[in-house]
């Protein structure tokens, strides 16, 4: 097992590296940027090292500056944390290199399910099920014509290099098509520096639905159930919750061993999730790979009672995974609501001190974040204060317990979106499991009709 | 005016008197001293405090020092990257400076070592090098103080 | 000019009257000094909550006033048990006292039934009703105000 | 189901019972004396009523002012918690004359387990094994002679309205046998206002078992299977876990079979626990039952998945039991330790301003509190300031997470037992789940003297 590992990222995530690093008694180095100073992840942490101003760019995405900390620090792993360079093949590789071991899959990999056009064509390859959709990138507007005539509307434009929801553009006609296609390009070449995009069927009305993989380095890959993540605002995910209502135990069955042939198809390793549109009538699309931890890995933890950060540590240190696809056994519903330093109406960034930071625990709740009571949120960094969670034996006592939760959160200095999550956690569909990927367009229009209302 | 004694008895005075901290100020003498709460009992502090990290560079002694009477006007170099932090160009070869040196602006003070690459720490003015911060070979955050030099 | 004695005394003061904090400006000087807590029973001091609760007495507004230009020397008679406050005996009888009156030390006030019980309320002094801080049937908890009497 | 419950407690339990009834849909009114005013409790209650000043017995102790109370707010079912009145069987008795639902067990049943001796009696009946002793109270010194030639030495005299670890004596000897039978009866006077004790043999070395149960008003009794709190100073306990690394599968499914049979044979109804010694062959002996919710019972929620307190106000909304024995399951490992306001040295109480208060939760970790940033740990009540609940898939992640909560919990302003419990944590014998009621004091001994050696 590692001695010594370096958490490059911050806020909520690092320390969860953190708590999973104490468990397994491995030293931890943090590393922050000059206005993280005080953060607890560099209270939290063994050793830390200050890589560099605020700008994330010169921090956080600093490679030369993540490693030099790694090499002066003499650590012997890396735990990326989501965002910032956990999708980066290229850090992986100077780990490489550097003989330092990345927890997450191998660099090829990472390449692969970085470039989603490539990923596409290898999923549809191992025999999973993906749109309709343009064979690779999308090159001229002449082809992109060719195509629409060929699958019909509604398509959309994705960014090869995208991921997490930006870089997509929906097209319902051949007048939006010429304008469609050039801004996609001209915004992918100005968000990833690849202007490459291509064309698949969209679907309007559709459920996101994930299957969580880990596979160890010996060929043993199992799968964790799903997350289903439709709540999403502009492709930004709300609310994430385990299991999805929409799935039976047959469809669950179904999927995940798909996954676990596509997962064992492109040699996956280590923590990975595969992202899926499930339509109407059940049919499964895969839609991306995330080669990485995600925001809402806790839902999953609750259900499963596997530590899914320690099970990534343990698996790059080259241990086998201590459990069968049997051996994974699912307990009740959880549910995940991201709580943001943002206004709950306009999502205006709310950053500032926190003066009063009050989440009460109890029966089912987790609470995973960095704040506290004078800790300050940084205008530099992503507006995730906090994730709170809670865990039920079924679905109506997760809601339950998260709104009781919410309801009785004090924070007190920022803005919060925990007035959105009341909401929505009120809503009859919601509370019904009836939504798809569409629900926050419409809730949003009835509950911000329903403010001014009682405003006049 | 105030003498060492003076501020002896105050700080006696402040023990005895369980004082956390004290302020005093006239004719243009400013006293302010903090305690740290060593009593037992005390309700302010001595709880499982969680350990500070012990971060890489602990607050820094200088490592050489020219003359130090009036440091108001000293330009500090700080460390721009992380790495390891070396005073000559290889292990056999002169120290680029050492304290009391003249160096102009542009000149280089040090090397700074990341991912294998060296790079070259200049001094942002003319002036005398007053402090060495850091020993030769040691690790250097962002920000770590370098050299002090008296323009 | 403060020495040392002054400031001795100004600590002493501070330790009698159990001061946290304190601080003198004057002429020019300033003190300003910070003990550690060391009481046991460390003072109570306000506390930052979120919303409260509805409590069932809102704060509450007078009945009846009598009179209220000087309300400093003002013997304000509290509820020294919870439940439900009658100015008069049973439903049909008078008020015991009405705002204005004048009533005796040990006079009765008002009933509060508390399990079927009917606690008699008397007044702690000789004097002027004033207010009468609660309606007749209305809950009352323990430290609620009911009467304010002028002595 | 009820509207409105009155909740006769304070402190972390009364928040806890909140939190069962916001889950629920019922309302709340919290009860508090003066000093609790701006208490959390006080503030996420419903309603609230001032019912006296800071002692208890003005106030929380106080029938009168806790039944006008509940008047006043016309709730119809009332939760007494933990310590306070919860064993009251006056309070049950004046509710039920009022019409009010007390959340607990029969009046009967409660006189029968206040009175050691008659429960003691009760249970032999039953057919559950007791340790030898005493058929009663003992009335005079020369029956305490006659027991102790009869029975040997070590003995145990017990105050009958004991409980909760008060009013014990152990008498190893005939010399010490008078001075203990009169301090014993003056001391079970003074603290219970009942002098009757009786005796019982006393083992040396043993651990602490108590079995929770649920029982309906239809009959319906489960156990959720138990819990080891054999980690005790003067009988009051410190750590607990579920479940006993002591039992094997079919001592549970016996132990737990004894325990229904017995809640059966009393009528037993709503929540209790049932407390057993265990000794080294072990055997198990009763040595009294709780008839209320237990401080620990979280320990037990975490492992089932059943929240005690929601299920105690179904039972007495008079609902059936919703899953029958074989539906408790249980998972995995978890750990509570009682963060009392306490030098962790001297066990002298600590009250205070706390003026920081950060427990991180994470994966595993449950925090149930009423503590805040600012809050008063009043002089008046009890010490208890938070549990710290760890879960884990098995019990030595559950270690490692406690560990790695209480190592990174900073509570500024007041000492607390944490040091303690981190040396617990780490002591081999704990580790190893080899110990017994023993246990805290050859640590404590041994721990004093490291400190000392540590100060020369």
């Amino acid at each position: 097992m590692f001695k010594k590992i370096l958490i490059a990222n911050r806020g909520e995530i690092a320390l969860r590296v953190i708590h999973a690093c104490r468990e397994l008694g491995i030293h931890t180095v943090a590393v922050y940027s000059s206005p993280d100073e005080d953060a607890l992840h560099v209270g939290f942490a063994d050793e830390a090292v200050c890589i560099g101003p605020g700008r994330s760019i010169d921090s956080y995405l600093n490679v030369p500056a993540v490693i030099s900390a790694a090499e002066i620090t003499g650590v012997d792993a890396l735990h990326p944390g989501y965002g910032f360079l956990s999708e980066s093949a290229y850090l992986a590789e100077v780990c490489e290199a550097c003989d330092i071991k990345f927890i997450g899959p191998d660099p090829t990999v990472m390449r692969l399910m970085g470039d989603k056009a490539r990923a596409r064509r290898a999923m549809k390859k191992a025999g999973v099920k993906v749109l309709a959709g343009s064979d690779g990138p999308v090159d001229s507007f002449e082809q992109a014509i060719a195509i629409a005539r060929d699958l019909g509307f509604p398509l959309i434009f994705k960014a090869t290099a995208g991921g997490g929801g930006r870089g997509l553009r929906v097209v319902r006609s051949f007048q939006e098509l010429e304008v469609a296609f050039r801004t996609a390009r001209h915004e992918a070449e100005t968000a990833f520096g690849i202007r490459d995009v291509y064309l698949e069927k969209f679907i309007e009305a559709s459920r996101h639905i994930e299957v969580q993989v880990l596979a160890d380095e010996h060929g043993g890959v199992v799968h964790l159930g799903e997350r289903e993540c439709s709540i999403q605002r502009r492709h930004q995910k709300l609310i994430e919750e385990a299991p999805s209502v929409a799935l039976t135990d047959r469809l669950r069955r179904k999927i995940g061993k798909t996954v676990i042939d596509a997962a064992k198809a492109v040699q996956y390793r280590n923590a990975g999730t595969f992202e899926f549109l499930m339509d109407h009538k059940r049919n499964f699309y895969f839609i991306e790979a995330n080669a990485r931890l995600q925001v809402e890995h806790p839902v999953t933890e609750m259900i499963t009672g596997i530590d899914i950060v320690k099970e990534q540590i343990r698996i790059a240190a080259g241990e086998r995974l201590a459990f069968k696809q049997r051996g994974v056994k699912q307990r009740g519903h959880a549910i995940e609501c991201r709580v943001n330093a943002e206004n709950p109406n306009t999502f205006v960034p709310s950053p500032g001190v926190i003066d009063t930071f009050n989440v009460l625990g109890g029966p089912g709740i987790r609470l995973d974040t960095y704040a506290h009571a004078g800790c300050t949120v940084s205008p530099f960094y992503d507006s995730l204060v906090a994730k709170v969670i809670a865990h039920g034996r079924d679905r109506s006592e997760a809601i339950a317990r998260m709104r009781r939760a919410l309801d009785m959160a004090v924070i007190e200095g920022i803005e919060t979106t925990i007035p959105l999550h009341q909401a929505i956690l009120k809503d009859p569909a919601f509370i019904a499991g009836e939504f798809d990927t569409t629900f926050m367009e419409r809730f949003q229009a009835e509950w911000q009709r329903k403010r001014l209302a009682k405003a006049v | 005016m105030m003498n060492l004694d003076e501020i002896r008895r105050v700080l006696e005075l402040a023990e005895e008197h369980s004082l956390l901290e004290l302020e005093v100020e006239q004719e243009g003498i400013r006293l302010r001293i903090k305690r740290a709460d060593l009593s037992p009992q005390a309700s302010v502090s001595p709880v499982p405090v969680p350990e500070l990290a012990s971060t890489v560079a602990e607050p820094l002694k200088p490592v050489a020092e020219a003359d130090t009477d009036d440091t108001s006007k000293l330009v500090v170099i700080k460390s721009p990257i992380v790495g390891t932090f070396f005073r000559a160009p290889d292990p056999k070869a002169k120290p680029f400076v050492e304290a009391g040196d003249t160096v102009g602006r542009g000149q280089v003070l040090c090397i700074i070592e990341a991912m294998k690459l060296m790079n070259e720490i200049d001094s942002e003015v003319d002036g005398e090098v007053v402090t060495i911060f850091v020993e030769n070979g040691q690790p250097v955050q962002y920000g770590d103080q370098l050299f002090a030099i008296r323009p």
